[in-house]
């Protein structure tokens, strides 16, 4: 029963934070999945200059896909109604402005709220930092979908971050394959833990200290 | 009227010297001025430096595409927001450019985009919000302002822009279309001298005027992509036949969700 | 779909406190929301800050037209490049709200759309090379960059921007026409809240993506000028036929080059 | 024989500088009237967003006018092929960056470039700003035409203003009723006169030196 949730879970549970007339940008990786699950009236975002896209287009369409629309992945969309088309310096005063949400990967999260999303090499050359950067400093709400721990088991949710920063005190919600973990002014406060996990495991999983809220709850999803 | 119509890429930037900076906008496949690119690799200007919002390896044949990777040769410095592709070893294929002397300046992209504008409204500098607290500190002024920490940013006044429009009227008048809009206008804006490959070249009166992104005053110097030339629909599908070959950055251009 | 669109001009400006800081259009009388001035004087609002490309004299009946200046009773602050028409008396009519405590800061137009775009933008500063050995410099700390001297700009972010549009769709999604745009799109983007005046409200899907200027996102609140309010042809008219009788005003807005 | 240029001749002139190709912001008055005589090709901008507008509306055609375009001064104008419209962050891209000749009126201008074209209160609120110090600063010419002295006959061309500026050394040409001058970084320098008038006339109604062009000749239109 103390199965980790899989990615398609994770990104529902970060999509269900978003409410119709959110305007959001999705990263790399496990926020992509959550298109799938927004409710209605939820807008995505890339910061290469669309604002209410449609759908990814999958490989299997290619052929009949219009290429002048490229989602914040890269990859290939469709327009749709009430879509907007603008330039990077309007698109960077929406996301600077704080009227975007960000969902984003990361690979660090500390416990004030740090995000280490963009390099894990350690100098300049290595990470790519695309709008990251951005869209942590500049959002209303930024949420970080990740595994709760590294490959080899390391803790994600750390102190301190040991890999070169994103952004400071940024992050909002961290959405974990274990918890949703919600960074307060007073720390870390666990809110929901995976089935079958108790908040001690999940502590024993997480370098930072968390508090442990008094609702405390399955993951809703 | 003057004719900014040149026959040619190779014409249109024949007078690029050696040291030029150069602006040029790379976001995928289409939204990238190949031919431009590909005619600087011809004409193998020195010195070069390259402002572009994503510098993503060469993994097209050069038959079909021309990214801004194809100039590493010829480049003394490279400024984006996007040096490779993570999932594929970030900035890997730079490496072997820096250990040889090429500099590398990163920054976030909406950095990118603000020190463009700054360049092109005449300003000494800006203090940015992004970096703070990072590795993209170093060596910059931090300044305090109403409680909050800034990073002083130069402003980028390329001597060129290379852009891939949709249509442009005999004026300079330029629509863009979709994703191919991007940093492409605030580039035409802060260059000195704006060179557009362009899909359709219009008559005067053709583009209704609520419609165009960049005023012609912006544009100098405009080549029609011919039938041959890369980044047409057809170079655009041998690409897509090249990426399926490649996994990793096929599923990082289009495909299943991961 | 959430409703921005607001029954009357008193909803959308209900609850703008004391002490707001206001960005508004005025360009002529065409690109101006004047219903949305016209309701926040009927509202009352006191200690406004006001942020206007253009601060001329009410010399309109208010019946036909309100431009920024009939909140002079109501304002703490102005900012604007154009206080008056010199022609008339640069700056004659605020004097007297002048004395009475009102602040008044000038800067150049650009300097305003620069400073809009700072607060959009969320930077802390820049460094703009306009107003340097002019009475501009007063209390503005001045710096060397590269040899040329540059004057320390604050962003300007207004708690709500006052626009004049075309149309706009139930998202938001607003074209201006002709010089209505002007200003109104640095200043939706940079203010908290933007509410429109438009002369026509059209579904979701009605308007090309290529062609929106202001994307809803930056939209919050939505009126349609009803065919009785401020700004429709037939006030129009009546404020030509009262410019007729101002002889200078006239020669300013239209009629005989001099 | 002794006259002074009028108006017409004077924006006459200021035209004579402009060429296919050039885009030019014409300020209120005498630059206004440069519109009637610029050669094919030249457009007309304004720093509220228009670029290659038409000619004014006329106030006898007031009836038939679409108000939504409108010209730097204020005035409706009509829109023309090839026109483009764009706001203000964009419009002063262009002022700022040199792309654009502006023809202005002036207070006065002195011995250095400087010009004085804004204000005469002494205070902030002595004038209107609008985009002059803009374009003063920015344009990659700025020509001023004015009359050579006031209403009582003094000198307009100045060795230092006494007017409040509108930026330093930022004029390139005056074209006044009597006189063509350049502003050199030796100096001032005399290239054309008013027909029937003497460089040693000028001089006396100039309180900057001027230098006399060995090429010096009458007022060319």
């Amino acid at each position: 029963m103390k199965q980790r949730l899989d990615r398609d879970t994770m990104g529902m549970r970060a999509a269900k934070e978003l409410k119709d007339g959110d305007c959001v940008n999705l990263g790399f990786g496990i926020p992509t999945l959550c298109a799938l699950y927004v409710p209605d009236g939820v807008r995505f975002e890339t910061e290469a200059g669309l604002l209410g896209y449609g759908r990814l287009v999958m490989a299997d369409e290619i052929d009949q896909a219009d290429w002048h629309y490229i989602d914040a992945s890269g990859r290939f969309c469709t327009p749709a109604p009430g879509m907007a088309i603008f330039d990077v310096v309007t698109s960077f005063a929406m996301i600077r402005s704080g009227r975007l949400i960000s969902i984003m990967g990361g690979f660090q999260v500390s416990e004030r709220g740090d995000l280490a999303n963009w390099n894990t090499g350690g100098d300049a050359l290595g990470g790519t930092i695309g709008g990251a950067m951005d869209l942590a400093v500049g959002s209303r709400m930024v949420i970080i979908t990740m595994e709760h721990t590294t490959k080899e088991g390391k803790p994600r949710i750390v102190k301190k971050c040991t890999y070169p920063l994103t952004a400071k005190e940024s992050v909002d919600l961290i959405v974990t394959d274990l918890a949703v973990i919600e960074v307060t002014p007073g720390g870390l406060l666990l809110k929901e833990v995976a089935p079958g996990w108790t908040a001690d495991e999940i502590q024993g999983l997480t370098e930072a200290e968390l508090i442990i809220s008094p609702d405390l709850k399955e993951v809703e999803l | 009227m003057i004719n900014k119509i040149f026959a040619s890429f190779d014409e249109a930037v024949a007078d690029i010297p050696d040291g030029a900076v150069i602006a040029v906008e790379c976001w995928g496949y289409p939204a990238t001025p190949h031919n431009l690119i590909a005619a600087l690799k011809r004409k193998g200007t020195k010195d070069l430096t390259i402002i572009t919002h994503c510098f993503i390896p060469q993994v097209f044949s050069e038959e079909h595409a021309a990214l801004p990777a194809v100039l590493l040769p010829q480049m003394k410095k490279l400024i984006s927001p996007i040096v490779g592709i993570m999932r594929l070893g970030a900035g890997g294929f730079v490496k072997e450019y820096v250990e040889k002397g090429m500099e590398v300046e990163i920054m976030g992209h909406g950095t990118l985009a603000a020190r463009l504008y700054a360049g092109a409204a005449g300003l000494g500098g800006i203090y940015d919000p992004i970096g703070v607290g990072t590795i993209l500190e170093e060596g910059k002024e931090k300044r305090v302002i109403k409680g909050k920490e800034y990073l002083f940013q130069e402003p980028l006044k390329p001597d060129y822009a290379f852009i891939a429009g949709h249509k442009v009227d005999k004026l300079g008048n330029l629509v863009y279309r979709g994703n191919y809009r991007s940093d492409q206008p605030v580039m035409a804006m802060a260059a000195k001298v704006t060179i557009v490959e362009v899909e359709q070249i219009v008559e005067v009166g053709d583009i209704d005027p609520e419609h165009v992104i960049t005023p012609g005053i912006f544009v100098d110097r405009i080549v029609l992509i011919p039938p041959d030339g890369l980044g047409t629909p057809e170079k655009g599908r041998a690409v897509i036949d090249q990426l399926t070959q490649i996994e990793s950055v096929r599923d990082l251009l289009f495909g299943k969700a991961d």
